[in-house]
């Protein structure tokens, strides 16, 4: 099969899906690409009349959105700066997520936030390293992230023909990670986790591009003989529980990997289904390896001490066992 | 008298005047009484300004009204009960008990949408819907009613910007009733007319006096015909006044933002009481007419207010239904087990 | 009338904006060489003579609310080269312990504040400074910066009407690129000039050329003394053809070393124009020119040997950066355990 | 002691830290008239330089709060609405919370942010009835919500001369509440959790006006032998972990009733908190009662199904008193 980064891989989804669905248009704000070439050519290929230009408005860009929903079409919107969500913070969680209930289930609004340059990369700087998916979960909005390029493809198409709102959140860090993508359209039902690698003795929560360094810490410890399950939920919300009950039913211990803020995040969610439903198979504290409350600072040697990464994943893991 | 408003158009709109004010008195004495639960926000005063603009708007127009805005529902012939049966909670009302009082939603089968808890918010909707509008090709337009308070969200310049740059079919129309709760218009915004806010992107701005149904609707009508025959937005900035306070509540917290001299002066333009006695004074229709209207009136609203008395409150385990249109296992979350 | 600008003032000037040329070069080759952490696409060309018109129209006392193109109005008000380096290398001799890194540096000792924000939303918080210099007194003037990707923003509109309604002592200097191919003016604004929007806040709005240090310089001294004496904030509109990688889609920094932008322009049209003044008006030879370039020159290379050799920021202090006030317990132990 | 209202205890504080400090304050829309009553009477006592109405723009408001901060002065901001707060999000959290952060410690921000009717009041429907203060959590930035007239004078005047952002939640079901109130100025400390009960079988977390059901609940079942701990953490962020230690490690039993929706909210961080660092102390799951992750409705039987109340806090305890009974 050929291979495709996941950037590629979310263009040639939403692309075929704006080919098959008159109703989906692409909406943009300003013409510049951040992208590198290979990117930028994917972009200048979707049909004109389907991509509509928004001047820089975010909190405008987001309701008019919910406006065409209204209309009956199927907009998905481009973020290009995380900062994006919170200036349309209130069309999103106040508008988009409750507009539905509040009509009494008579109005729908099938809108896709595709944020594809989220959390933090080599040259991201404190304020595009923002992780803002835990504010949207706790607003009542689906939210979904890929981990790898075929995900990508697949969960995008779901989230596109979702008839509610979800945000989809492509981390900066897998955004040139090549892998293998059919050319054929699929979806990947959402709502539904998948266990990257099967284990036995200790379970991985890891969402997005933790779950790389997840399933790179597990091949680590597989020398060592601990058998590690990594589960990516893939959708952050709807959760799905039942995979996570099969996987801690088996090991009973957990670790979340997370890279989103810990206080009131999505860590501690997962966390809290665990001590509430499932309580009974735990066996070990349920450690979360989060970043740190603070914003990402500038400087290199601070980083590093925020964000989580292998070797906190690794000493989590031997504590535990 | 407006060529195009003939004695039944006339008689239609003093209905729809008549209508709005008698359901407002009501549901400010239904919740006085206790059967509405929570603050209310009517229109008393502002009627005409809604009412003239959607008697020249086609009936297939997207309208987006704020939380004074009750006249739209009644000019688009939608049964009173419905609004009631909202306001007491009942599984029959228009949102079937999940949105209440500000937020009434017609929009599928009677293209209104009233929903101001965010008091900016749904400009940029009605602007999303007018793009729906144009990238579908549609010849409907939207027309979206904000307050002058609304006024300085930043969502209100950006969405005219937004209509200005797509040329699309929206009418925004200001009732500016001079008190954004307490606040003055003149001591919260800064332009010198509040049309300078559309002539700034370069479109047309035009003053309308609110308690004067017939300007407006002329106004309205002239306006939507532009609109819709390709000549991108306006603003219409419709000058009007609200008799009772923000919501109920503002009788008991005594405030004194104005005289009672201000609401008395406004209170002798009355839209309720001017409009058919201008009718009777030109000779369009007898004083019988008018009192038959307000028999009618009278009659609707007491069925109304039964229809909604007697209507089912909804079933508690159907509380969290409706959230998602595509539903997932487990979701939406209870907050207990 | 404008006074004319005297021989000194001029050399100075040419002083500054060969320092805030040449640093702004070397960021870009050390970006390219991947030393620093900053994004090529972001670094700005062109806007060099707005910051260092405005900046030495200001006071000492006086405000400066900055964009994510910081460094010019920092150098232009006295920053130090060596703390800015050591912040673009992220060590904490850095203006803010190399935290905020290369954008949006924030200098409070001279009066330099910047929101954490692509967008310019710092203009909001300079109607806060305003407020503030009229509340004590103080006769301060706040300059805010905002450039094309900002001015659809909403907080744009809220800012300005604050500051309009409130009477606040603000220069809202907007940097109108004709480059940026984002946002281009001509599609997104039906009005020809931002300035135009003026009129929905009863402001005056100035154009200038924004590439010529001149006019800039001593159309911000007039407009900055009205300010002061009436307390009425105005707008500066500076038309450029800056140019920004990520806006303008020009490849001026990738692909060359030489900073040149495609659309003709670059950080040296301004420098050149200005040293063809100084030397037509015999205020600078070439020889002393070509003294002060290369006294800058060193500066620069000075700057950025000591910032590399600096020492990097300690986890320690990042809770005592987060809150002037630590209770115990503030921050979990996250991902440390 | 005398007793006032919930309400006249926060307007007392501001009104007697106005008179104390001339850098103190008062934004918000409405703030003259008053229509919340929290400022009530500041602006005839303190004229239009110090109580200042601002246009509907709550982020120029906030962006206006944050300059005139860093000036020196004490501004407290009032959220007429707490959604609200949704419009100046980014001026909220990337602004106000971080701006000090991000220039390296360099500028102090002692902004207050004061939301008076926070939660549901009753028939206003899903976009007047949510309590934000886990988005704010989440944004890093001080919290706190009392739950009695007492706590909200000290803890308003607090947050007040605290040196950095604290949002004030004053949830409206304990507004009208009376408690004892001294009349002189006291503080109550940030950080620092208070047991409004004291008991040995199950600790119940309980935020603002949860903790008055709490109590309720507490009393009912003492008459069954169940002798309930009522935590009240008063300011959530930051969380005080060492009092809920103490309570744990004498009850083993925690659940968690808390007026925000579930998901990722402040009962998820106390349970994960729990989860991870007092596993051991643990003897039962630690149960959640919350709202449900959807907006409130209008409707009288449906907005009781959304909210927390005794029934579901009681059946939680009840189940787990029962759960280890057995």
């Amino acid at each position: 099969m050929r291979e495709l980064n996941s950037i590629e891989a979310a263009h040639e989804g939403l692309k075929t899906e704006i080919s098959l669905d008159k109703n989906v248009y692409l909406m943009k704000k300003e013409q510049y690409s951040d992208k590198k070439d290979s990117d930028n050519s994917n972009k200048d290929s979707y049909k004109n009349d389907k991509v509509v230009n928004m001047p820089k408005s975010e909190a405008t860009i987001v309701s008019t959105a919910t406006g065409l929903a209204l209309t009956g079409l199927r907009p998905v919107i481009e973020f290009n700066r995380m900062e994006d969500i919170f200036l349309s913070f209130s069309a999103l969680v106040d508008q988009a997520a409750k507009l539905r209930y509040m009509s009494g289930g008579e109005l729908m609004f099938p809108i896709t936030y595709l944020c594809a340059e989220e959390g933090v990369c080599k040259n991201n700087d404190g304020l595009n390293s923002e992780n803002p998916y835990s504010f949207l979960i706790h607003g009542g909005m689906k939210v979904v992230m890929p981990s790898c390029a075929y995900d990508v493809k697949g969960l995008l198409v779901s989230a596109i023909r979702d008839n509610d709102p979800v945000a989809v959140f492509i981390p900066a860090m897998i955004r040139s990670e090549k892998g293998d993508v059919p050319e054929e359209q699929y979806s990947i039902p959402m709502g539904k986790a998948e266990i990257k690698k099967k284990g036995s003795d200790i379970t991985v929560v890891a969402t997005g591009h933790c779950v790389n360094i997840a399933l790179a810490v597990a091949r680590k410890l597989e020398a060592d003989q601990i058998s590690v399950e990594v589960f990516d939920p893939r959708t952050l919300f709807p959760f799905d529980k039942e995979t996570l009950k099969e996987s801690v039913s088996k090991t009973g211990k957990v670790v979340i990997m997370d890279d989103s803020p810990r206080a009131c995040g999505f860590a501690s969610m997962v966390s809290s289904i665990l001590m509430e439903e499932y309580y009974e198979y735990l066996k070990k504290p349920i450690l979360r390896i989060t970043r740190e409350d603070i914003p990402v600072p500038f400087s290199n040697s601070l980083k590093k001490y925020i964000l989580p990464d292998g070797e906190k994943l690794e000493s989590a893991i031997r504590k535990i066992i | 008298m407006h060529k195009d408003l003939n004695k039944n158009k006339c008689l239609q709109m003093y209905k729809h005047l008549y209508l709005t004010r008698r359901y407002c008195e009501m549901v400010v004495e239904l919740g006085d009484t206790g059967f509405i639960r929570g603050p209310l926000h009517p229109g008393l005063g502002m009627e005409a300004v809604v009412v003239g603009v959607l008697n020249a708007a086609e009936n297939d127009d997207f309208i987006g009204v704020s939380h004074r805005g009750q006249a739209a529902s009644i000019v688009r012939n939608v049964n009173v009960g419905l609004l009631f049966a909202e306001q007491f909670g009942k599984l029959e009302g228009c949102n079937h008990g999940r949105g209440g009082t500000m937020h009434f939603n017609l929009f599928n089968e009677k293209r209104v949408f009233e929903l101001d808890s965010e008091v900016a918010g749904k400009v940029p909707i009605f602007t999303g819907v007018a793009l729906g509008c144009k990238l579908k090709g549609l010849k409907q337009i939207s027309v979206v009613f904000y307050g002058d308070g609304a006024m300085s969200e930043g969502w209100i310049y950006e969405s005219m910007n937004m209509a200005k740059k797509f040329n699309l079919p929206v009418i925004f129309v200001v009732e500016n009733n001079r008190y954004a709760v307490t606040t003055k218009v003149e001591y919260s915004c800064s332009a010198k007319n509040l049309t300078d806010r559309a002539k700034a992107f370069g479109f047309e701005g035009i003053e309308v006096d609110g308690m004067d149904v017939e300007k407006i609707y002329a106004v309205a009508k002239e306006s939507v015909s532009k609109v819709r025959n390709g000549g991108g937005p306006i603003n219409i900035v419709a000058n009007t006044y609200r008799f009772c306070g923000h919501f109920t509540a503002e009788k008991i917290l005594n405030l004194h933002y104005r005289s009672q001299e201000e609401i008395a002066e406004w209170e002798t333009r009355d839209p309720i009481a001017t409009w058919p006695q201008k009718l009777i004074d030109e000779g369009i229709c007898s004083s019988e007419e008018i009192q038959s209207v307000k028999e009618m009136v009278e009659k609707e609203i007491t069925e109304a207010v039964e229809f909604a008395k007697s209507g089912k409150l909804p079933k508690p385990e159907d509380a969290l239904k409706d959230m998602y249109a595509t539903q997932y296992p487990g979701s939406p979350r209870k907050g207990w087990f | 009338m404008t006074e004319q600008i005297s021989k000194e003032t001029m050399a100075g000037f040419f002083r500054i904006l060969e320092t805030i040329c040449a640093a702004k070069e070397s960021i870009a080759t050390l970006a390219k060489n991947n030393e620093i952490r900053m994004q090529v696409k972001r670094i700005n060309y062109g806007e060099e003579a707005i910051a260092l018109g405005v900046c030495t129209a200001l006071k000492e006392s006086d405000i400066v609310i900055n964009t994510s193109e910081g460094i010019s109005s920092l150098i232009a008000r006295g920053g130090s080269l060596n703390a800015i380096f050591a912040e673009i290398f992220g060590k904490s001799e850095g203006y803010n312990n190399g935290i905020r890194g290369s954008f949006n540096i924030s200098v409070p000792e001279l009066g330099i504040y910047s929101a954490n924000s692509f967008s310019d939303t710092g203009v909001a918080m300079g109607t806060g400074f305003a407020l503030a210099s009229r509340l004590k007194d103080e006769n301060k003037v706040v300059a805010a910066f905002y450039d094309n990707e900002t001015v659809n923003e909403g907080i744009i509109h809220e800012s300005m009407n604050i500051a309009s309604a409130f009477d606040l002592p603000m220069l809202f200097v907007c940097k109108n690129s004709k480059n940026f191919k984002g946002p281009i003016p001509e599609e997104f604004l039906q009005s020809k000039e931002f300035g135009s929007r003026s009129l929905g806040y009863g402001l005056e709005s100035t154009t200038v050329n924004g590439m010529d240090v001149e006019s800039v310089y001593s159309t911000a001294k007039d407009i900055i003394k009205s300010i002061r004496e009436t307390n009425r904030p105005a707008i500066l509109e500076c038309i450029t053809n800056s140019c920004r990688e990520e806006l303008c889609g020009c490849k001026s920094n990738s692909d060359s070393k030489n900073v040149n932008c495609e659309n003709e322009f670059n950080g040296k049209t301004i420098k050149e124009n200005f040293s063809k003044i100084l030397r037509e008006k015999n205020i600078l030879t070439q020889k002393e020119i070509e003294n002060v370039q290369t006294e800058v020159s060193v500066l620069v290379k000075k700057a950025v040997e000591l910032s590399k050799a600096g020492s990097d920021p300690k986890p320690e202090n990042l809770t005592e950066f987060m809150y002037a006030d630590e209770y115990s317990n503030i921050l979990k132990t996250g991902g440390l355990l | 002691m005398r007793e006032i209202r919930y309400l006249q205890a926060v307007a007392e504080a501001l009104n007697n830290e106005m008179k104390i400090s001339d850098e103190v304050l008062v934004m918000g829309e409405d703030v003259r008239e008053s229509l919340r009553g929290v400022t009530k009477g500041l602006y005839t006592t303190y004229g239009k330089d110090r109580v200042i109405d601002f246009p509907i723009s709550e982020q120029g408001m906030i962006g206006c709060g944050i300059g005139s901060a860093i000036s020196g002065f004490r501004p407290v901001i009032e959220f007429q609405i707490n959604e609200f707060t949704f419009f100046a999000f980014e001026q909220l959290i990337l602004q106000s919370q971080r701006l000090r952060f991000y220039s390296g410690g360099k500028i102090k921000i002692p902004l207050t942010y004061i939301v008076p009717g926070s939660g549901a009041r009753g028939g206003i429907s899903g976009q007047h009835s949510d309590n934000p203060y886990s988005f704010l959590i989440e944004g890093g930035m001080k919290v706190v919500i009392p739950s009695c007239a007492y706590d909200a004078k000290g803890l308003l005047i607090s947050a007040i001369r605290d040196n950095d952002p604290v949002a004030v939640f004053l949830p409206t079901r304990v507004l009208a509440e009376k408690g004892e109130v001294p009349e002189e100025q006291y503080t109550v400390p940030l950080g620092k959790a208070d047991i409004k009960k004291t008991g040995s079988d199950i600790t119940v977390v309980a935020t603002g006006h949860c903790v008055n059901i709490a109590l309720e609940v507490a009393r009912k079942l003492e008459e069954e032998k169940i002798s309930v701990e009522v935590f009240d953490p008063r300011t959530l962020f930051p969380f005080d972990k060492e009092t809920l230690k103490e309570s744990i490690s004498k009850t083993g039993k925690v659940v968690i009733i808390d007026d925000s929706p579930v998901s990722c909210g402040f009962g998820c961080e106390v349970s994960a908190l729990i989860g991870e660092e007092y596993f051991n102390l643990i003897k039962a799951p630690v149960k959640i009662v919350a709202r449900a992750d959807v907006p409130i409705p209008f409707s009288e039987p449906l907005e009781e199904v959304v909210l927390p109340n005794s029934a579901k806090l009681e059946n939680a305890i009840r189940e787990l008193m029962g759960r280890t009974n057995a």
